[in-house]
């Protein structure tokens, strides 16, 4: 654990990280018990990063993630009740099911979109820095993304574009290693920071998985962008300890070395921050294993809500396309 | 018409109207500030660098920056130049922007407006004279609007601007040249109504944006020959006024959809298979369309004139229905 | 059918068999080598990662390249996965890669496959259930494939291989794990053929890709109700088998059109178009279509259904249709 | 005048800037007296980029283009007689008056298309460069394109993907320092050079206006890449005199400084060569003159060619959607 960040906000990006690990497992439960339709990616290995880039950001401020983003839609201020009816396509899930795992948005919460197409949120994100600069707020946006997104060409034209007018927006790259199935090295030539550096854009590349560095290091970055500094890059290396998707092991071999999947989960975000708090006294093994088992039945409850939630009416199907006209003066 | 305002002033005057009411509105263009098609024309020095701004050649981004920018309140008005480079952006067009109201469950409104010029200049050839509006309307979730006068061109890019969702505004590029009266009539500022532009007993044109006046032209003509024909200009192609068309054809019996877009999945023919279905019972003769064949726009200005609708073909296709030929 | 050979396997064979016949063909997608989807499973064992290339996730380089590489020499197969991904490199296909023959006057001809999973796969919701084969018809210069069964599956992709144009081979996301016998002749071997799947006496079911079988089905409860219905799958969308339709028409007098794509500008709304305008004086009532309406693909399992073409909703139009609601 | 390349080049280069230059005049002049059907983008000034790239390249290797391409056309070989017959839509040009200005195409001198959409020829070029690897040609392709267009995603898109494979190819940024009307500096952040450097891509930027360093510098860059070294970016410094297209003055406004045009006008690369190769003795006055006269009248014959050409049939409009179906065995 580098870096400082005060008791109070450890505590809180340790539940957090609980929470977003107990969703993970349980939604992991249901798949492979064939109850969640559709298919799902899950972040587990990948808490920290989620975390502790939104426990550096107010609810106000606003971000866009990815194909796997629940992590990102708990730590932003999510309800996982309506997670998990959304999961589950039920009326009182986010978007009523009609939205599903890659598409939970809450912009109750700052949360603009979760997203099916990889690189999409990014000039999305772009957006709503341009407007909060424009609307001289001091909301920062910030953009969620995999090394895989980091191919796509839009993150070069935001880059630019963010750059140019010195938009308060951070990207964060999850470098989780791989796109899909196949490892990004093999795919992508030069670093993440190296793809800032034409742009003038400060950059810099940290553990993923601690809690501390993340939310210390997007910390200021946030700070510096809240006060005109411009947009940053934050790369965070990580690792997803499962596979690209649910259910994927029937096709996807064995594309991961079992000793790197063994290497990275024993060095689970959660524990090593779990055993920093212990060390420096600012949480019990008792109090720990406490807040574990009130994060899973919250998530257990969330459930149970999300299964007792009716199915939305048939013809939900059919609104929402557009909004009612209310502009003719 | 030699009177009144320029099409594309008119867009202008539709543009800065919303923009006075409305301090969020803000235009982003490549050269938005020097207007290359003369429709953001003044408006930079009106509204300053900081609501006419200049972009870099990055359409992708453009457009999904207007979707995040709409999500964060703001009223974003992209000028995108040429309607061929919508392609460029179908990402955010098609999967964002006429996505994300929806995914979301109602969540978010976007009312952002696309808009560039359409279709054949004269010779701008294949890559600057796509009509990609079946395209758009196909996504569902954009709205899309086609002007065929100064007045529409004003009007409906002041609604356009006012309304909660994507709409995108296709400019004729030929007509961005020609003038006409504005009407004031607040009424007048609304989507999805289509305009009775010439009632007649014969026939009904269906004819979509540069093509109206054709058929205006045509109709004299063919009014020397006893020919009636109604003509509808549908003026939002998406979603389109289907009322007024099934009237007509109720009355009429006869239908011609000429539009400017090719005709496999083009709109023409959407209109023409709603009204077979809807108002089968009422046709007379069988229902045809007019309108590109499935090419590429060539750059020959003989070769664009023979692919392209004119007023000759609309009246050599009414009188063949009229059994005239 | 639980005999014979899966859909994604017998695509798999098509491209093998093309890769064995001639050594220009080259795989191009991402994870190809391993094969999300199952249609290009061994193919690295056999062909090595010379001719079966891992892709970076940059899609509309992936797609432009292959209109380069084609243009040089080579008859590149393109993987997009999901055919939602087709609107991110939409510039390529409809600019350059529909266009650039025609646009030299004929001195390049472009032999490309672009290949994907198509249409709603079980809640995949609505990045990943799109059905663009509309949008793609609609640019003219590509052509555009959607096999309804494992035999088509590989016939159509050796044929669109061999095709010396743009070809894009849709495959119903729901078929990938259905099985079936391949025909060996070789006569099945060809694009724009359409396909009569059962011959019947009081109405002609046009129906696309998946819905192929449940028009089957349909036709079978049907059947017992003395309703006698013809299936025609056009199998190639674009250009499609008008004759094999009209045809139909003539003797059936009936014509419902069956797509999975949106209502308008849909592919359904081309073909009734068609038969509208073609066929008139043989309709005995109103042409219909039956598709999906104006909306992205919701992702709970029961709003999908509700929107989504099935086998009791064929029987009710049919019914409709016949006058037996 | 930088660098050493042979004399016959150089004479060589010079006749085809002096082609370019005489093309591209007549041009103008018919476009104002309103003989040119459609808008044209011209290059005077900017010829020594054409030449000397395409000098440095054999028949067979390939290049794509943009919108203002007359110049890279001619360079590769192209007929100015079929070019002025495209430009007049006539059925002796290049496509049958299909393509026009913006999408002259002459498969049979490598040059694979001028192109409308602005960064669009960048993949194709990058697939001419993959098929010639696969092939084990030794051919190299070239994309030749604008300042504006390094905003373009693609661009970078194609960086990664021909460094990760090693393509022979060449990026030719030809910066005129004006996308469309505005300053390049106002919209893009960072220079060119930086932008290849995250893919680890060989970049020069170098003085477009030389004949001989950017032949110089483009021959060096070939021979590596046909030697398998891989892809390169070369930024050609120059400036177009006329307009971002013809007819523009009526609606452009003065967004060049006079002065900045002025001074890029005494940097004529055609004169600067003609400078050099007198005071090499390698040409002298008379020849020089001489020269430029024969390139003129090929030019004024190229036009009355193209007058004389008849317009293509009206039914060649609906041919070549399509190539006819060989492949059915
Ligand atoms: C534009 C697009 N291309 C491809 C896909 C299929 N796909 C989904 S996730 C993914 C890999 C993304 O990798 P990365 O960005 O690193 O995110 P990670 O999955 O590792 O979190 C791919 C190729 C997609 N959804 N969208
Ligand atoms: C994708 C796209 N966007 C916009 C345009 C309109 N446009 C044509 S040329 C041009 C500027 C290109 O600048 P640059 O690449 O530097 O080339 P230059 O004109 O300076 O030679 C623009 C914006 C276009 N043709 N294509
Ligand atoms: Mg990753
Ligand atoms: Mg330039």
């Amino acid at each position: 654990m580098v870096g400082e960040v005060d008791k109070s906000l450890s505590l809180k990006g340790l539940r957090l990280m609980m929470r977003i690990r107990s969703f993970e497992e349980s939604v992991q439960k249901l798949f492979t018990q064939g109850k969640l339709p559709g298919f799902v990616h899950l972040c587990i290995g990948q808490e920290a990063v989620a975390a502790g880039v939104c426990l550096a950001l107010e609810s106000t401020d606003q971000i866009t993630s990815n194909h796997r983003g629940h992590g990102h839609v708990i730590a932003k201020g999510g309800d996982v009740k309506k997670m998990f009816a959304e999961l589950l396509g039920k009326s009182d899930g986010y978007c009523g099911g009609k939205g599903g795992s890659m598409h939970i948005v809450d912009f109750a919460s700052g949360m603009l979109g979760t997203n099916g197409i990889v690189g999409a949120g990014i000039p999305i994100a772009t957006g709503a820095a341009f407007a909060n600069k424009y609307l001289k707020s001091d909301k920062v946006a910030v953009a969620f993304f995999g090394d895989g997104a980091t191919n796509q060409g839009v993150f070069f034209e935001a880059m630019n574009m963010s750059a140019l007018w010195q938009l308060p927006i951070i990207f964060i790259v999850e470098n989780n290693q791989y796109t899909e199935w196949s490892r990004t090295g093999d795919l992508s030539v030069g670093t993440t920071i190296s793809r800032a550096l034409p742009f003038g854009i400060r950059a810099s590349s940290i553990d993923g998985n601690d809690f501390i560095a993340v939310r210390q290091t997007v910390g200021e970055a946030v700070m510096r962008a809240r006060a005109g500094g411009g947009p940053e890059v934050v790369e965070c290396m990580t690792y997803r300890w499962h596979g690209h998707n649910e259910g994927e092991e029937a096709f996807a071999g064995h594309y991961r070395p079992k000793e790197e999947i063994e290497a990275w989960k024993k060095r689970d975000p959660i524990e090593a921050l779990i055993v920093h708090l212990i060390a420096e006294k600012i949480i019990s093994p008792e109090e720990v294993e406490k807040m574990r088992s009130e994060e899973k039945s919250l998530v257990d409850r969330a459930y149970e809500f999300a299964v007792a939630s009716k199915p939305s009416d048939e013809s939900e199907a059919l609104t929402d396309v557009f909004a009612e006209q209310g502009g003719v003066k | 018409m030699n009177t009144g305002t320029y099409f594309v002033t008119a867009m202008r005057d539709g543009i800065a109207q919303a923009m006075r009411e409305d301090k969020t509105v803000v235009l982003f263009g490549e050269d938005a500030d020097k207007s290359v098609m003369g429709s953001t024309k003044g408006l930079i020095e009106e509204f300053g660098k900081e609501r006419v701004i200049n972009m870099p050649l990055s359409e992708a981004t453009m457009v999904g920056l207007a979707v995040g920018a709409a999500a964060a309140g703001l009223k974003p008005i992209i000028d995108l130049m040429v309607s061929s480079f919508f392609y460029i952006t179908m990402d955010q067009i098609a999967n964002q922007a006429a996505k994300l109201r929806y995914m979301s469950g109602g969540q978010v409104s976007l009312p952002i407006v696309y808009f560039a010029a359409t279709g054949g200049a004269g010779s701008a050839a294949a890559q600057h004279s796509e009509n990609p509006h079946p395209t758009l309307a196909q996504q569902a979730g954009i709205k899309v609007v086609i002007p065929s006068n100064s007045s529409d061109a004003k009007n409906l890019m002041l609604a356009s601007i006012r309304d909660p969702n994507p709409v995108v505004f296709l400019q004729e590029a030929v007509l961005g040249g020609s003038r006409g009266p504005i009407s004031e009539d607040v009424e007048e500022i609304r989507l999805s109504v289509g305009r009775l532009v010439r009632s007649g007993a014969d026939l009904t044109v269906f004819a979509v944006g540069r093509t109206v006046a054709m058929a205006q032209k045509a109709a004299e003509v063919l009014e020397k020959e006893n020919i009636s024909i109604e003509i509808i200009d549908p003026r939002t192609i998406y979603p389109w006024d289907k009322q007024i068309v099934l009237s007509s054809v109720e009355k009429t019996g006869r239908f011609l959809a000429v539009d400017t877009s090719r005709k496999t999945c083009g709109f023409g023919g959407e209109v023409l298979a709603t009204v077979a279905t809807e108002a089968f019972s009422c046709l007379k003769v069988a229902p045809q369309r007019l309108c590109p064949p499935d090419t590429p726009m060539p750059f020959a200005p003989h070769l664009e004139k023979f692919l392209s609708v004119s007023e000759e073909k609309i009246i050599l296709q009414v009188r063949k229905m009229m059994g005239r030929s």
